[in-house]
């Protein structure tokens, strides 16, 4: 199944793009999408103790079951203020 | 409770959004808080200050800490301005306005609103040095 | 630090206050803080408050305060305007501004300053009954 | 020796004046003035635990020594704000 990822900050830097799409498998979990991300933008491993992630509007973690059309957001430590 | 949430690219007039105030009789305090762009971001010069938000997901957060803000303390209302885009130094990035009927309580949820911002809502800045 | 007290019978007059502030690109968090008159006092319903100040004791506190303020927190700066006189309810009595670099030193200067002035700056409030 | 005191706020109701004079013995303290005060003015009496007294702009306690010519002022907790 497909899902969307989209990068913001410098993690669009990091990878050259601002979204990507990744064919994952049923059940497949956060952890595996980002075992998949981090083959092929080999950059955001270095990041990978300080990225946050969501689903949709909503923080999750690497547990996370991914469905099919999820909308997944990868950035760095928020700043605002 | 009252709530404002704006996330603009435009500016911010503070004078305008006093003249705007609903006059309460019930709220003894009223907080306004401004973020503004210093001119170094960690001890290097900057110029200007880049704001992304990740708009969505930052504005159901900031309803979510504004729920938590009604549940813990008696406000009457919050207001709160966030600028996106470029921000000059001596600008404000950030405009919140909170009204209590004490101070203790205006100052707690200023205070925890800020503080979850800055861990939860999905901004960023991207500093642009005096020399590019 | 710099200071500035204003003791006045006259109003308050915030959106030109926010509007004669000096800009600082040293500033990044900027407080103000004002204290309104609310519809009831001690759970009696009042009209107004009328406030009297020992004016010359009252300026000598408020400058230990910030004596004490500059000694504390890096504070770039404080304003604060007292009305005396008769306050409508729902007009403000108290505008307190606080300017520092960062938001903690801000806010707990400022909390210092209310707190500390209602604990020792000579200066009273009579309430107007609504009924008379 | 002559000692101006002042009062603020409903003292001054309690009192019936906004200033008055006292003549005190040399060395006496503000104990002494308050002791003549309350004979003066019974109606301070009540408020004796919760008065504040002020010698020029500075608060002092009931040990302190008065001089000729001090202003002592005299009033209830304050409420600014």
């Amino acid at each position: 199944m497909k899902v969307k990822v989209f990068f913001y900050s410098y993690f669009k830097d990091l990878t050259g793009c601002a979204v990507a799409e990744e064919i994952i498998s049923e059940n497949a979990k956060i952890a595996d999408l980002m075992n998949q991300l981090y083959a092929r933008f080999p950059k955001l491993t270095a990041m990978a103790n300080s990225t946050l992630i969501a689903v949709g509007v909503e923080y999750q973690g690497r547990s996370y079951v991914l469905r099919e059309g999820d909308e997944v957001s990868l950035f760095p430590p928020v700043q605002g203020g | 409770m009252k709530r404002e949430l704006t996330i603009t690219s435009g500016p911010l007039d503070e004078a305008a959004l006093a003249l705007g105030r609903e006059r309460s009789t019930k709220a003894g305090a009223v907080i306004v808080f401004l973020g503004v762009v210093r001119d170094e971001e960690n001890s290097v010069p900057i110029s200007i200050l880049e704001y992304e938000a990740f708009e969505g997901m930052a504005r159901h957060q900031f309803t979510k800490i504004f729920d938590q803000v009604e549940t813990r303390w008696p406000i009457e209302s919050i207001r709160l301005i966030h600028r996106i885009g470029a921000v000059g130094t001596g600008e404000a990035s950030l405009w919140v306005e909170v009204m209590a009927p004490h101070r203790g309580e205006a100052f707690a949820a200023c205070q925890f609103t800020i503080d979850e911002m800055k861990r939860v809502v999905p901004i960023w800045k991207k500093p642009v040095p005096v020399a590019s």
